[in-house]
Order: C-alpha cells, then structure tokens, then sequence
C-alpha cells in the first residue's frame, strides 16, 4: 500500500513571501456590507487613490449579515486585524441590518476585550458607497495602527 | 464534484500592468478542484465571454470564477453567459482584482499575491455554492387601497384605469377624506370640492374599483401576490344598492339638533341618519347607532324608516366580513390634526373663537355650517381681526412634535387671504417661526397675501391668549422688532400640526410594514424606494408617510400605482433566489430571525406528524417577501438558518483559504 | 510502533453519480483493490474534514478496485464530494467481521436492501453473483423511496442476467414515476410477496431501520426463516472503527469490531440500542 | 514480580518527592487550585495536597489527554503530506510519577489498557501508561460516595498502583507491586528501608453495601425497565460524570486546520450527549437522557465486564460528588441491586 | 428531617395542582444523597407531594428541566423557582420556548442558597460569606412572576457590605490587555470542553449547539488553548443580554473555571449599553431582537 509522504515540502506557495501575515507585515480581513462600503472601496479603485495592500475584503449582503463569530474565525486564521463596515445608520439598503448588528457588535467588543483581545485589532466603521477616501483612510490608518503594535499576539484565538 | 473554471482577465492593461495575470492563472491551476485556469485580455468582451462559454461546455464545469473587475460591474453579464450553457447563475464568482487590486495597489508583486488570495477565496466559495433558483410567485391581480382621500382616490383611479381591479376601503361614511373639508387651494385657489368631487365619482362609477365605505381592515394575512384581507362593512343600517339619496330620511330624523357634526368638526349639528355631506361619495346615509332614538329607546322610533320611500332602512343589519384576495396593497390612511390641549394657554376649547385651522376651512367653505360666510362661532358676528398662530404642535419638540407639518405655513397664507377677500377691511396678523413656502408658486403666494391683502406677519411666539370684554387678547412676541404685542382679535385661527391618523399604527401592525415614532409610515427607503413600504406587495401614499401637501399626495398615489401596475405588468413575481432558509431540524423556534427582520418575511409553521399533531414548531421564510439580506442568519443562536448565496460555510471557506 | 489512526492514500478511478445526492466511489492503490471481505468497512476521509463510516460496495473479487457509496450530508462528505477522478482519498481499514460466504455454500439466497443500504449488500451480492456456482437460487430485491433514490441503476441488467437470479426492484408507494416499470410497495411488503421459503435459506438484509424491523419480522414469521439464517449488517454512528473510542457499543459489542454483520439471532441478544 | 515492602518516613518521603523533582521528574499530584483540589504537576512536596480524599478530576487525562494530535498534515495542491503524531508524542515522558493519588484512581490505569489493547493497539495510551509510575497512598476515611470495596477494589488495595504508600504513625509502608515502582525505590534506596509482608498493617475488613453482581444481574435483565426514565429525568446530560470519571475512556476524532496545513485529533467525548450515537440519517437510538444514562450504566457493570473481565468502575464516586443534580451513582447501584 | 412549615406548604401547593389536574407534573426539590444537598424531584402522584422540600441547599436551577423533550411531554407543569431561576422561566417565555398558560410557577422566597463546596464540607449557616455571589446582588428574593408564593422561615440575609460580590470583574477590568489575556488563557486552559456549562444552562436550549454544529466549524472541537477560548468565548456571547445570572454553568463546572466572572460583566455591560435586564418581564422584547437608532455607536469610525 501507497504510504503518505511525510516529509515536509519547504517550498509550499510560491507567493507566501509577499503577504507573510506577520505582524510587520499582517494580514487584516474586512467583512463589509455589499451596498455600501463595498462600493466604497470600489469607488477608492475607480478614483485610482491607493492604499495598504494588507486587506482582504469579504464581501456580504449586509452590515446585518456579519455575524460577531465571523472575527473570531478571522483571527483564528492569523489574522492580524479585524475590520467590520457597513452603511450609515439610517442607511442600510435593508433598513436595519446595521442597527441590529451594531447592538451585536458594541457586546461582542466588550466581551473581546474583556477576555483579553486587543481591541486594537478589530475595528469597525460606517463607510458609504461615496465614502472612497474614508476607505482608503480607514485601511491605511488601521494598517500603520496594527503595524505599530507589540510584536506578540494577545489573543486568545491562537495557538502560542 | 467540483469542476472549477477559473478565468483571469487583464482589463487590457487595466489589470495586466499591476497584477501578473499569468501568476495568478498559474496559482489557480493548481488549486484541488481547478479544472481549467485561463487568462484572456477583456473577458467582457464578446470574444471573452464566448471563450467563457466554451470552457463551460468543454470541461463540463460546475463553477466559474473570475479575476475582473468589481462584481457590480460585470457580474451579470458573467452569469448570463454562463445561464447559456446551462450552468446555474450562482455558479459565477468575481474576485474583485480591478478596482480592489490593480487600480489601488502599486507593488506588481504584493498586489499580485492579493489577486491570488482574492481568486481563491472565490474558487473557496464557488466551490460551496448551492444552485440557487430564482423565486416566482403567482400574483392575484387585483389591489387594494385603504383610504379614500385624495391620495387613496388618485391611486385606486391609476390602477383602475390601467385595467387592474381596485378594492378601496374607507372607514368614514363617504370617500374623499380630508381635501373634501377643505375650501379652496394654494396657491391657485381653486375650489376644492369643485377638482374633488368628479374624483370621487369617478371612483363610485369606475367598472374597476369595488367601493367599500364605512368599513375597515379587520385582518391581513398572506404576502406579495397573495394577500388575504377581511374587510369589516359596517352595517349601516341603509341598503345601499336600494338608496336614492333622496334625503327624506335624514329630514324625518328628530335627532337635528343633538349630534355634533364630525366633517364640520363641531362647527355644526347633524341627525342619527345623515350623509356627512351633501356631495357624498356614495350619497346613500349611515344610521348613527349610538345616538339613534331607534337604538336607544327600545325600538319606537322609526320615523327614517316611515319617511323612506325605497323602504331600504334596515334596523337589523349586521355587521359583515368580506374576505379579498388581492396581489397588493396601498396604504393611505391619512392624517389628523394634532389636540392641542398642552397648549393650555391658547384656549382651545375654553374659547369658542379660537378655532384650529381645518375648523377655519369649514367656515370658509359655501358647503360649510356658515354656507362660507365667516362667523365667528360664539356670537355668529363677522370677525374684523383675526390672528393666525402657526407651529401649533409643529417644530416644537417640547409640548408638540419636532417635524414640520410642512402645510401650515401655505394654508395659513391661504386663510388670511380668503379672510381678506371675503371680508373688506379685516385684519389678519399671522404669528410664525419661519416661512417654509418651497414650492411651485408658493412664495409668491404668501408675499401675496402679505403685500395685497396687508397680512401682518410677526415673527415669534404667541404666549398667552385670553378672553377680555369679548375680544381674545393675543399676546406674543416680534421677535425681529423685540417688541411684545398684545393684539386684540374677534378670532384666533391655530395652524395645528399633523399627525398620523388615529389608528394607523394598528394597521401598519396588521399589514406587518414599519412605522416612525411618531405613527407615519416608513418607506422601504426614503429616497430610492419612497412609494414602497419594507414589506414587499405594499405601498405607500399620502400623509400617512408624513407631511405633505395636495400635489404631493396625488404624486404619491400615482407612484403607488405606477408600481402596481408595473408588478402585474408581469405574469408572476420574481425574486432573487439568495433568499434565506431554515434548517428545520434544529431551529428551536426561539423566533430572533423573525424580530430582526425587517420585511416581515418569517413565520411560526408547524410540522404536523401523519396524525396532524404538532410535533414541532418552526420558522419558515416566506421566499416572496425575503429580501436575502441575512439578518436572521446573524440572529440565529443555533445557526439553523442560513441565506443562499452567502452561506455561513462559504464565509469560512473564504476565511480558511485566506488562512497564514 | 504503529499508529493505528494513520491513514493510506487511494486514488479515485471512477465516480458514479447515482442519484442526486449519492455517488459510488472507485478506489484503487497501486492500481488493485485491497484485501478486503464483504460486509466489512472502511473510515474514508479527505483530509481535513474528517472522516466517515462507509461499508465496501463492491465484490473483493474484482481486483483491480474497490468501492463506497455515499450520500452527501455532513462535512467530511461534503469534502468527498468535491472530488474528482485522479485525486486522492485518505482511507483506514478494512475493519469489522465479514459475511461468512462459505455458510451459503449450495443455498438459497436471498439479498434485501433498502435505499443506501443497498452499498453493502451489494458486495457481498456481486461476491455471489462472481462465484454464481457455488450457491443455489438467488433472489434480489431492492427497494428505495422514490425512482429517484435508487442507486446502482446502470448495473441493474447485469444483476438480472445472472442464470437462476430473479431481480426484484420496488419504490414505495408514491414514490414511482409514470414510466416506471418495476414494482411499488414497501420492501417488507414486496417481500412477503415473493416465492421463497426458509429451509436451506439465507436471507441477507440491509438499509434504513424501520425496513430492517419488518423485513426482519416477514422472514422470520411468515416465511419461515430461521434467526440464525437472517443476516443484516448494522449502520451505527462510529468514529474509531478500532473498538476504542465507545460509539458504537450496543449491549456487550462494539459494532466496529464485533459487527457491522450479525444475525438475527446474535441481533436479539442485543438491546434494543441500536 | 512479587510485591516487596518497604517503609518510608514522613520526612523521608518528603525527601523523596522533592528529589526526584530536582531529578528532573514531573511529579503530578493533588495540589490547591481555585478553592478546589486539582491533579497537577507540583514543584515541590508540600504544594501535593495529600490530605484531601480526592481530587475533582481524575488523573486521566495524562493516559489520555483531553486533545490529542493523531497525526498532523499539510497540503499543498493535490499532495497531502502527513506527520505521525507517535513520533514525538507529548507527555510520553519517562521521567512522569503520579503522586499522592488513592486506589480507585490507580485501579483505572490497567482496566483502561484493556480496551486500548484488546485487539489494535493503541500506542498512544501505550506510551503514556508505560512510562508513568504511580504512587498511591491507601485511603483511611473514605466518603458516603465512595464505593471502591463494591468494585472489586479496596481503599488499601494496591491494584494497578506501581508503589501502594500505606500511612502508619508517622511512616508509611510502601508496597511495590512491580518492576517500574521497584527501580524507583532502588533509585533512592538510602530513603526506603525494605521489610517483609507480615510487618504491613493487615488491611481492614470494608464493609460492602451491595453486591455489584446483583446491579449486573439487574442489568443483564431489565434493558427497558422504568427506572431509568423515571430516575434519570433529572439527569441534564451535562456529562460531568464522564469527564470526571478516571474510566470513561470515549472519543471523538475530529480534523481541524485551514487549506494548507491541520491535525487530526482526538477529544474526549461523552455518552451523555444527545449527539454522540445520532445517525447521519436523523435516527437516535438513544433519544432521552434516561436512555443514555442506561447505556453508562451498563458499560460500566455490565458490557465491560462481558468482554473483558473487569467492571469499568472504580468506584471513585467522583460522578456523584460533582453531579450538580445529585445523581449519586452508589445509591443507584444499590438500587439495581436491591431490584435484582 | 421534619417537615418545616414552608415544606408544608410547598406540598400544599404541589398536591393541590396534582389533584385538581391542573399540572401533570411538579418539578421540585427533595432531600439528596447527603443532609447538605437537595435534589430535583419529579412528582406526577399527589400523594408523592410529601417528598418535596425547600432549603438554602436547594442550588439547582429547575428551569433547566423544561427545555427538556422528555418534560415538556407532560404539557402542563408545576415548577418550585427560587428569585433567580424564575427569571429563568420569565426569559424562556420571552423567547418562546414555553407558554406562560402552561406553567404554574411556585415561587420560593429565598434569602440564599449556600455554596455547594461549603455545605459539602459542613456549612449550614447562610451568611454574606457563605452564599453565592448572586445571592448577594439579588433584587428577587421573592420571585418576580408567581402563581403560588411560598414565604420563607429562613432569616434573612444580612450585608454587612464588606464581601464585595463578583469584585473580581472590577479587578480584571483594571488589567492590561495582557494581563487579562494571560488570567483567562489560564482559567480556559482548564477546559476539558465537558459542556456542562451548556446543559447546566436553562437558556442554552439549542437542541443542536453550535458547537455541534461543524459546517462550518464555529469552534473548534480540541480542547486546548484556542479552542477552549473560543467555546467560552461564543458560550457568553451567546449568553449576554440573555442570562439571567442564575449561576448554575459556574456551579456545574468540574474544573471551576469563574464563568460567572464572564456572565456578569456581561449583564452589567448590556444593562450600561441598552438599559436591559434578562428576565424581568414576559412581555419585554429581547435585547438582541430590537434596537434604538440612538444605540452606542462611539466605537463605530
């Protein structure tokens, strides 16, 4: 019978050295609305403003449909930092996705940091489809804050 | 088994000159379930997508992802061309590598790893996906409009004329709600009635539009398409199809001087059977029960019954429920005047001369209890001097409410002009915070009424208002001379603000639609979805959605009815499929799903066993009202519900592949 | 030191979609199948979503594979889903005992599976039907919920076509389409119907365990099968397959290791646990 | 090997443990946490609390960890590379003594290795329970939960003990039942003084309050009998009872990690939960707590003794004193027994 | 032990309820398997009704009971609360897990039940030093909603002010990030993901957790540091605004890991942010089933 291989192949993914994830280098997850802030950033693209490469975008139907756990898990796959975003309140295409979420994740944040996260690490921010500069802003400040931070991870999401 | 296509598009250079498009075909290939990676110079194009379509069909492919542009660019010309070949449309994912790489990122490499990571989240994602059907849902096509003021009447006039069968529904005796109260109109002065009533015959003749007055929604169920209604007629004690209007019976009724008149607010008396007024839309009466001497005193009285010639009294008629199905709806309840009875110092009610502004109509109006000449209600005389306090409840958050009732100012205007054209001489002092006249000649209005008709409009607050040697002494304040003024006036009109008709919130509750904290129904959205309200199948118009006036009312119910006419313009309904669903065996019914949501699209079911005994109960989504927007997910404890298209395993999906 | 929770590595050489949430895995190492006895079970897995318990499906004497079916419903099938022909699946096994076909030498026998319980009736079927000479008349009856949930459908007319082998294929009432041309009714139901009688008989049965319950009570009281000759082979959840980690204890076995395949008779010594 | 006797003084003994901490050996023993007593490795003698009757927990979890690695791997396309978690097993170290523990935690030790071994080996137990020496000391007083004497054990009894620590005045006889526990002593002879069997204080008669063939017998006959519905309604299911229990031994295997790289692992599972025997098809054989409460019952008195001789009981009574609803697991044997 | 006149009452009550048919069952508390401990009891037999019993052992929270599918088979019940665990009740309803017609709620006044590890080892007197913190922060010593109303003979619990109930949430407060980090990587480390927490919870009422759950794996299932973390970590959350700080996941855990400490803050903080209390009101909306467009939103860019 075929035995699995089990010495390890060193060089796993060719473009790993360009986003090491690492703390001078980190990785930020941004789970935004569709409406809003996606179009957003959108517009940051069109209007050809640049900003931190650090970023990756989820993009959701709503501010309403980003659920608290969905940090946790970012965390728990290295991310760095967190970022949440939606419409203005009074704004949300649903009507009140953001307003539900926004109990949810004021909670959420005192739990986080009650437990010993570094709330500088998730952060969360109302962004309009118009708001291409408050993206842009908001990534590169958020970026040079987690960047800034004590090369050590307080959390308790990762295996130490 | 997943067959993913993954194809990265240069955008031209677009894309290509900040992002090693071959870099990131190459990383895809080599992802477990890519079946085929290609990179293509502008996949949009016709050559692109049929590139596209080829691949599809070649290696049979269950998913497509592309690297492009923003999916809200060109998400559905990918999803089209992959519909062509058969592949369900939810099967296409963008990876967003344009306006979120290329354009805003400058390092080739690192803007090439983030075009990597982003192809395959996507790849993660489309890997999960689940076809997703589109929701159709059969439209019963008919309306309903509830209310029948001008709003009401313009939309049930709209559908009706577009072929559409109209149930309208209005509580009062006859239709034609507040706008029938009034005289005539800013700023062009036309009379009311006069632009009104062949409106509300209209109505009464149309083959499309079934009239129920005197009746009431007493239930709501079902959804968009489907509506079930149950409409409570009143009995009215008159058979309607028998009645002539003839008005022999309202002049037998010995009860002329004892009931206040409800459409003269009080400024006049009516009998127990009456029709509010003369021009009633139907002209057929309504016996008042609660006053009739019928009712009241063991049945000797039928002097009504006697007098009518038809014979189409009716002492014994019941109440009846009729049950409508109907495809839509349009709510447009209305409005009332504010009490103002926290305003004390005004006197309203202490003094018979101060009158609210809709009383002033009436005494304008010729069908009015003074036949249009203005007397002042405690002694009859024609007043000389009037004083019009306007932002009687408006703008006031303390006493009153913070909005602006938006009319005042122009009815005001309106009624020291008609005081001025009716009686020689008068004077009017009109006291005001701001003048709000924003319309179609409306400034010029109330500079007319200022300038020709000599209005003194005095900017401040009325104080206190009393009673001396048979004059009401006004005192307030200029606030631009700094002066306090003490006027001596025969009568004081209040510019009493607007709120939402008494009741409305219980029908918003029963119609399952929002409502502000003030009563006035919510729009879906309050700029790009005014007419709509956030319950999918039901519209809004008029005053029930807030302040506005006559032209805007009528705007309102044309909007109402251009979208019903556009939603039956279809054989069904059709909704995006990425609607939510419930994993049904281990929701606990605990219903969060069904607070958060704002369109009211979940609902109790309950699991019956073979022998209908329940065993479990449920929520349910109701996929013609689900919108997709995933609230319910995120309040779902047990996670026993999730939303199509943006599933909780394909979010960690995405999260995983992005896992360092 | 040997780590009895390490997996082996088997390509896929076929998929079949059978319904549209059931597809038979066929699996190779090296190009052969592995050593294996009907009735027995692997732990299947692609690595990083877990494994799962599936019986084998195919006769061991067919060399050149061996093969699973599954339906979709869990994580770790789900994963499985995903795959393709060439990739690789991680696989533990073959555990538990076995049908003991030297005991049905020269008999009668029949074969009754319900649904996806069909998998593992089928290797110890098609192992018969390989060696056909070595046992009296076969009957097979198959029976699943509706036409749609039928599995091994494009193998039907080879079942058939065995001499002395009668196919028997049923959907439950309501569950057939207008062309369909086999019978309607439940398994225990079409069971009662066919002309078989105990002596010198083997019944085999597998599939969901209602339809075991009465197939069960069918051939044991109304045609006269002994406990002794009615085998079934039983689905509990396990997760070690190894006897160890709990899960499938029922009454005094662990079904991993003492089962998947019991008679009737062993079946009544047990608690009704499972 | 036959037992051999020694006698340890209290100061010796103290001696002892600290010095084979400095020797580098990760001494585990009851210690004070958290307004409780906990096993833990201790740092010297006096942090072993060697008062208290029992500890919360047992010491299972360094035969069996609550989380453990069966094999790691990473991928990379379609190559899978895999890791063999025996290699560099944590824990397996030679130098590990449980210290201070009592008779029923010890007893656990061999009844465990029987379903480790019984057919495939599971090197993982293997590897931990060869290389742990345990100390036990001999229980004078013990508690109303206690029922080690019903489960064919003893307060004194030396089973599955590699040194039985019996306390007599001010010394303690140390009775070595093996070759583990035997080098040990000899490692530090000049503490341990050897003496012969007869010196040992003769054990006390323990009295028993029912028979737990009886509870057995019961069992053997009454799979569907009213009591367990009836008595267990109060059961939660919260599973305290099998994750205190120094027997309770099920698993659950589990992968986690992310695209490229992950574990397969084992966690410590539990017959109480609704979930452990439900079928992918929906079907529960074990659909109420009472039904699940019968299936530890008979697992520990009857099925585990069919297959392999030895009840899976210790009779530590940890279930019944750390039951937040008052299950008491002695009382309900007993009333087995009484129903037999 | 006799009977005390509260326990006479109580069976009073319970055996009326049996009779008359009102109930078909009562859920209660009898004597344990030590004098220091109580029980829950079902009775269904008016007779049986004796052995009910009420003490300041009586630590469990019934309420617990009826998410059970084999209680709430018997369809009209009779429940002994004490203050705490009938806000139980109360949010059971809120939530639609029960119907307030079904229940009969026998409200036991109580001055303090005594920590189990205390009167395990002997303590009977209840005072300020021996009961659970939650009976020191107590407004409910007599039940907030009741059908029947059992007064109690126990003296009442006299405050001295000087033990500070749950003073550790301001100590922890005050720590750095880090600290806080390291003082609950510790406690969560001692997790053995039992999930007595859970089933000991009457609000945790999922009949599949999400923990259970594993497409997607919210959590994950090893019980070592990261996942133990994130287990207690979603447990609270799952649990704020909804607890009713009945404290039986802290009572029921085998490796005392200070839930409460979590449950607590977290009631104080929602009640800071909403204004909202669990429990109180039948009629109340859940505070994660509405909002205020005023809601706190400084923490919002």
């Amino acid at each position: 019978m075929e035995d699995m291989k089990v010495e390890k192949n060193e060089q796993k993914d060719g473009t790993a050295a360009a986003n090491t994830g690492s703390q001078s280098d980190p990785r930020l997850i941004a789970f935004v609305c569709n409406w809003c802030t996606y179009n957003g950033a959108d517009l940051a693209g069109t209007s050809r403003m640049k900003y931190s490469d650090n970023v990756r975008v989820i993009k959701l139907p709503c501010t309403g449909r980003i659920d608290p756990l969905f940090i946790v898990e970012a965390f728990k796959k290295g991310a760095k930092g967190v970022l949440v975003s939606g419409c203005h309140p009074g704004d949300c295409h649903y009507t009140s996705g953001n307003y539900h979420s926004r109990r949810k994740y004021a909670t959420f944040r005192d739990l986080l940091g009650y437990l010993g996260v570094d709330l500088n690490r998730v952060e969360f921010s109302w962004i309009s489809a118009s708001e291409g500069n408050k993206w842009v802003a908001v990534i590169n400040e958020f970026t040079d804050k987690i960047k800034s931070l004590p090369d050590k991870t307080t959390d308790i999401f990762t295996k130490k | 088994m997943s067959r993913i296509g993954v194809f990265v598009c240069w955008c031209g250079s677009n894309i290509a000159s900040t992002v090693d498009v071959e870099k990131v075909r190459e990383e895809a290939a080599k992802i477990p379930g890519v079946v085929s990676a290609v990179d293509y110079k502008y996949m949009c194009s016709d050559p692109g997508q049929n590139s596209l379509r080829n691949v599809i069909k070649e290696k049979n492919l269950t998913g497509v992802v592309l690297a492009a542009c923003s999916p809200h660019m060109h998400e559905n010309t990918f999803r089209k061309a992959a519909v062509k070949e058969g592949l369900n449309p939810y099967f296409v994912e963008i990876a967003n590598i344009r306006e979120q790489v290329s354009w805003v990122h400058e390092d080739k490499e690192r803007a090439t790893a983030k075009a990597v990571d982003l192809m395959k989240m996507m790849v993660e994602k489309v890997k999960r996906d689940k076809p997703i059907e589109d929701v159709r849902v059969p439209l019963n096509k008919k309306a309903l409009v509830i209310g029948g003021g001008i709003s009401g009447i313009q939309a049930a006039l709209d559908i009706a004329n577009g072929g559409v069968e109209v149930i309208l529904v209005e509580k009062e005796p006859s239709i034609g709600g507040r706008m029938i109260q009034l005289d005539e109109t800013f700023p062009t002065l036309d009379c009311s009635s006069c632009i009104m009533t062949p409106k509300m015959v209209e109505v009464n003749q149309h083959p499309n539009i079934k009239l129920y007055t005197y009746s009431e929604i007493e239930d709501v169920s079902g959804y968009i398409g489907n509506f079930k209604v149950k409409i409570k007629k009143k009995a009215r004690s008159v058979v309607e199809k028998d009645c002539t209007g003839c008005g022999e019976c309202w002049n037998a009724c010995p009860m002329h001087k004892n009931v206040k008149s409800e459409f003269n607010i009080n400024l006049s008396e009516r009998t127990a059977i009456y029709v509010p007024f003369p021009q009633a839309v139907p002209l057929v009466p309504v016996l008042d029960r609660s006053v009739c001497l019928h009712f009241k005193k063991g049945g000797k009285c039928q002097k009504c019954f006697d007098a009518c010639g038809p014979k189409c009294i009716d002492f014994s008629m019941q109440d009846e429920i009729i049950e409508e199905t109907v495809g839509a709806i349009v709510a447009a309840t209305g409005y009332d005047l504010m009490e103002t009875s926290m305003y004390g110092e005004y006197g309203y009610g202490k003094y018979k001369d101060v009158v609210s502004g809709l009383q002033f109509e009436r005494l304008l109006s010729a069908s009015g209890p003074t036949e249009g000449v203005i007397k002042r209600p405690s002694d009859g005389k024609t007043p000389q001097t009037i004083v019009f306090v306007q932002c009687v409840g408006s703008r006031d958050p303390e006493k009153g409410v913070p909005y602006c009732s938006k009319v005042c100012c122009m009815y005001t205007a309106k009624h020291a002009k008609l005081f001025a054209h009716k009686v020689h001489g008068s004077q009017s002092y009109v006291f005001y915070i701001d003048i709000r006249a924003t319309s179609k000649g409306y400034e010029e209005f109330v500079r007319g009424t200022m300038e020709q008709d000599g209005a003194v409009y005095l900017r401040g607050r009325v104080s206190k208002i009393y009673e001396d040697n048979g004059k009401l002494i006004v005192k307030g304040a200029d606030t631009l001379s700094g002066n306090q003024v003490e006027i001596a006036a025969d009568m004081v009109v209040l510019a009493t603000g607007v709120i939402p008709k008494k009741g409305s919130d219980k029908l918003a509750q029963m119609l399952g639609i929002s409502y502000d904290k003030y009563g006035f129904l919510t729009e879906s959205h309050p700029k790009l979805r005014p007419a709509e309200s956030s319950t999918a199948g039901i519209f809004l118009a008029g005053m029930a959605q807030g302040p506005r006036d006559i032209p805007e009312s009528v705007v309102s119910g044309s909007a109402a009815a251009s979208k019903i006419l556009g939603l039956f313009s279809k054989s069904e309904y059709e909704v995006e499929g990425t609607i939510s669903s419930v994993n049904e065996a281990t929701c606990v019914a605990c219903f969060y799903c069904q607070r958060v949501c704002a369109y009211n699209a979940i609902s109790r079911k309950e699991i019956k066993d073979r022998n209908g005994n329940v065993v479990k109960v449920v929520a349910n989504v109701n996929p013609g009202l689900c919108t997709g927007c995933g609230a319910c997910v995120n309040a779902c404890f047990s996670k026993s519900i999730d939303v199509k298209g943006f599933m909780d395993d394909q979010i960690y999906a995405e999260i995983k592949s992005l896992a360092v | 030191m040997e780590n009895i929770y390490l997996p082996k590595l088997a390509e896929i050489k076929e998929i079949i979609q059978e319904t549209a949430d059931t597809k038979t895995i066929r699996l190779s190492i090296d190009g052969k199948s592995i050593d294996f006895l009907p009735g027995q079970f692997g732990e299947f897995s692609l690595i990083g979503e877990g494994e799962s318990t599936f019986g084998f499906s195919s006769s061991p004497l067919r060399k050149e594979y061996f093969e699973f079916s599954f339906r979709t419903s869990g994580r770790a099938t789900t994963g499985i889903n995903g795959l393709n022909e060439g990739d690789k699946i991680a696989f533990r096994g073959p555990y538990g005992n076995y049908f003991d076909t030297s005991k049905m030498h020269g008999k009668d026998i029949i074969f009754v599976g319900g649904g996806i319980g069909m998998a593992p009736v089928k290797s110890i079927m098609e192992y018969c039907l390989d060696e056909r000479d070595k046992y009296g008349k076969i009957t097979i009856l198959y029976g699943a919920r509706t036409v749609g949930d039928l599995l091994y459908k494009n193998i039907f007319d080879e079942w058939k076509n065995h001499k002395d082998t009668e196919f028997v294929v049923t959907v439950d009432p309501g569950g057939e389409t207008p062309d369909w041309k086999g019978k309607v009714g439940f398994v225990p139901t079409i069971l009662e119907q066919l002309p078989l009688k105990g002596e010198n008989s083997i019944a085999v049965v597998c599939g969901p365990p209602i339809m075991i319950k009465f197939a069960l009570k069918t051939l044991e009281e109304k045609m006269g099968f002994s406990k002794e000759n009615i085998i079934t082979t039983l689905e509990n959840r396990m997760k070690c397959g190894l006897g160890k980690c709990g899960r499938c204890n029922v009454g005094s076995v662990y079904v991993c290791k003492d089962g998947p395949v019991f008679t009737a008779k062993e079946l009544e010594s047990l608690p009704n646990d499972f | 090997m036959e037992e051999k006797y020694f006698e340890i003084s209290s100061d010796n003994l103290k001696k002892f443990v600290d010095r084979i901490i400095t020797d580098n050996y990760e001494v585990i023993a009851p210690t004070d946490k958290d307004g409780d007593t906990f096993y833990g490795k201790i740092s010297k003698f006096e942090e072993a609390n060697l008062d208290i009757l029992l500890p919360k927990m047992s010491y299972k979890e360094y035969l069996l960890p609550k989380t453990e690695t069966l094999f790691e791997y990473s991928i990379s396309g379609v190559d899978t590379e895999v890791k063999d978690g025996l290699q560099g097993i944590t824990g397996a170290n030679e130098k590990r003594v449980i210290f201070g523990g009592r008779p029923c935690d010890a007893g656990a030790g061999p009844i465990m290795e029987k379903v480790f071994n019984w057919d495939y080996k599971d090197e993982f137990f293997n590897e931990r329970f060869k290389n742990l020496t345990i100390i036990s000391i001999a229980c004078e007083k013990p508690d109303n939960y206690c029922f080690c004497t019903e489960m064919q054990l003893s307060p004194e009894s030396s089973y599955g003990s590699d040194i039985l620590l019996k306390k007599s005045g001010d010394k303690y006889f140390a009775i070595v039942t093996g070759e583990k526990g035997l080098n040990l002593v000899k490692a530090y002879s000049d503490l341990f003084a050897e003496t012969t069997k007869d010196k040992v204080p003769a054990d006390k008669d323990w009295k028993k309050i029912f028979e737990i063939e009886k509870t057995k017998s019961f069992l053997d006959k009454n799979f569907e009998h009213n009591y367990f519905q009836e008595r267990f309604l109060s059961c939660i299911g919260c599973g305290v009872c099998t994750y205190t229990c120094p027997t309770c031994h099920c698993f659950d295997i589990q992968d986690e990690g992310n695209l490229k790289e992950g574990r397969r692992i084992r966690n410590w599972d539990s017959c109480q939960f609704g979930i452990f025997t439900l079928h992918t098809s929906g079907h529960n054989p074990r659909v109420t707590q009472g039904d699940r409460y019968r299936q530890r019952l008979m697992h520990k008195f009857k099925i585990y003794s069919e297959k392999f001789d030895k009840y899976l009981c210790v009779g530590c009574g940890r279930c019944s004193r750390n039951c937040p609803e008052d299950i008491d697991i002695k009382e309900v044997a007993k009333n087995l027994a009484e129903m037999a | 032990m006799a009977n005390t006149k509260t326990d006479e009452k109580l069976q009073k009550i319970a055996k009326d309820l049996l009779e008359s048919g009102e109930v078909n069952l009562i859920i209660g508390y009898t004597k344990g398997s030590n004098p220091q401990r109580m029980r829950p009891v079902f009775i269904t037999k008016p007779e049986e009704a004796e052995k009910l019993s009420f003490s300041h052992n009586a630590v469990q929270d019934l309420a617990v009971f009826l998410k059970k599918q084999e209680v709430k088979k018997f369809g009209k019940i009779g429940i002994t609360v004490k203050g705490c665990d009938e806000k139980a009740v109360n949010a059971l309803i809120q939530e639609y897990q029960l119907s307030r017609d079904n229940i009969k709620i026998i409200g036991m006044q109580c001055n303090g039940v005594i920590k189990q590890n205390l009167a395990d080892k002997g303590e009977t007197k209840v005072s300020e030093t021996t009961v659970y913190d939650k009976c020191l922060i107590c407004q409910e010593h007599t039940p907030v909603l009741y059908d029947f109303l059992v007064e109690t003979e126990e003296p009442e619990l006299s405050l001295s002010g000087n033990v500070k109930p749950y003073a550790e949430i301001e100590k922890l407060d005050a720590l750095s990030t880090e600290e806080k980090n390291a003082y609950w990587a510790k406690e969560f480390d001692k997790c053995i993901k039992c999930y007595a927490c859970r089933q000991a919870c009457p609000l945790c009422f999922c009949s599949r957790c999400i923990v259970e759950k594993n497409m997607p794996q919210w959590i994950d299932t090893n019980s070592e540091e990261p996942g133990n973390a994130q287990w207690n970590l979603i447990r609270a959350y799952h649990l704020s605004g909804r607890c009713i700080g009945c404290g039986e996941c802290e009572r029921a855990c085998p490796v005392n890991i200070p839930l409460m400490l979590i449950n607590e803050k977290m009631a104080r903080d929602v009640y800071n942010l909403f204004g909202y209390k669990s429990g109180l009101d039948i009629n109340a909306k859940p505070v994660f089933g509405v909002f205020s467009e005023s809601d706190f939103n400084d923490f919002i860019k």
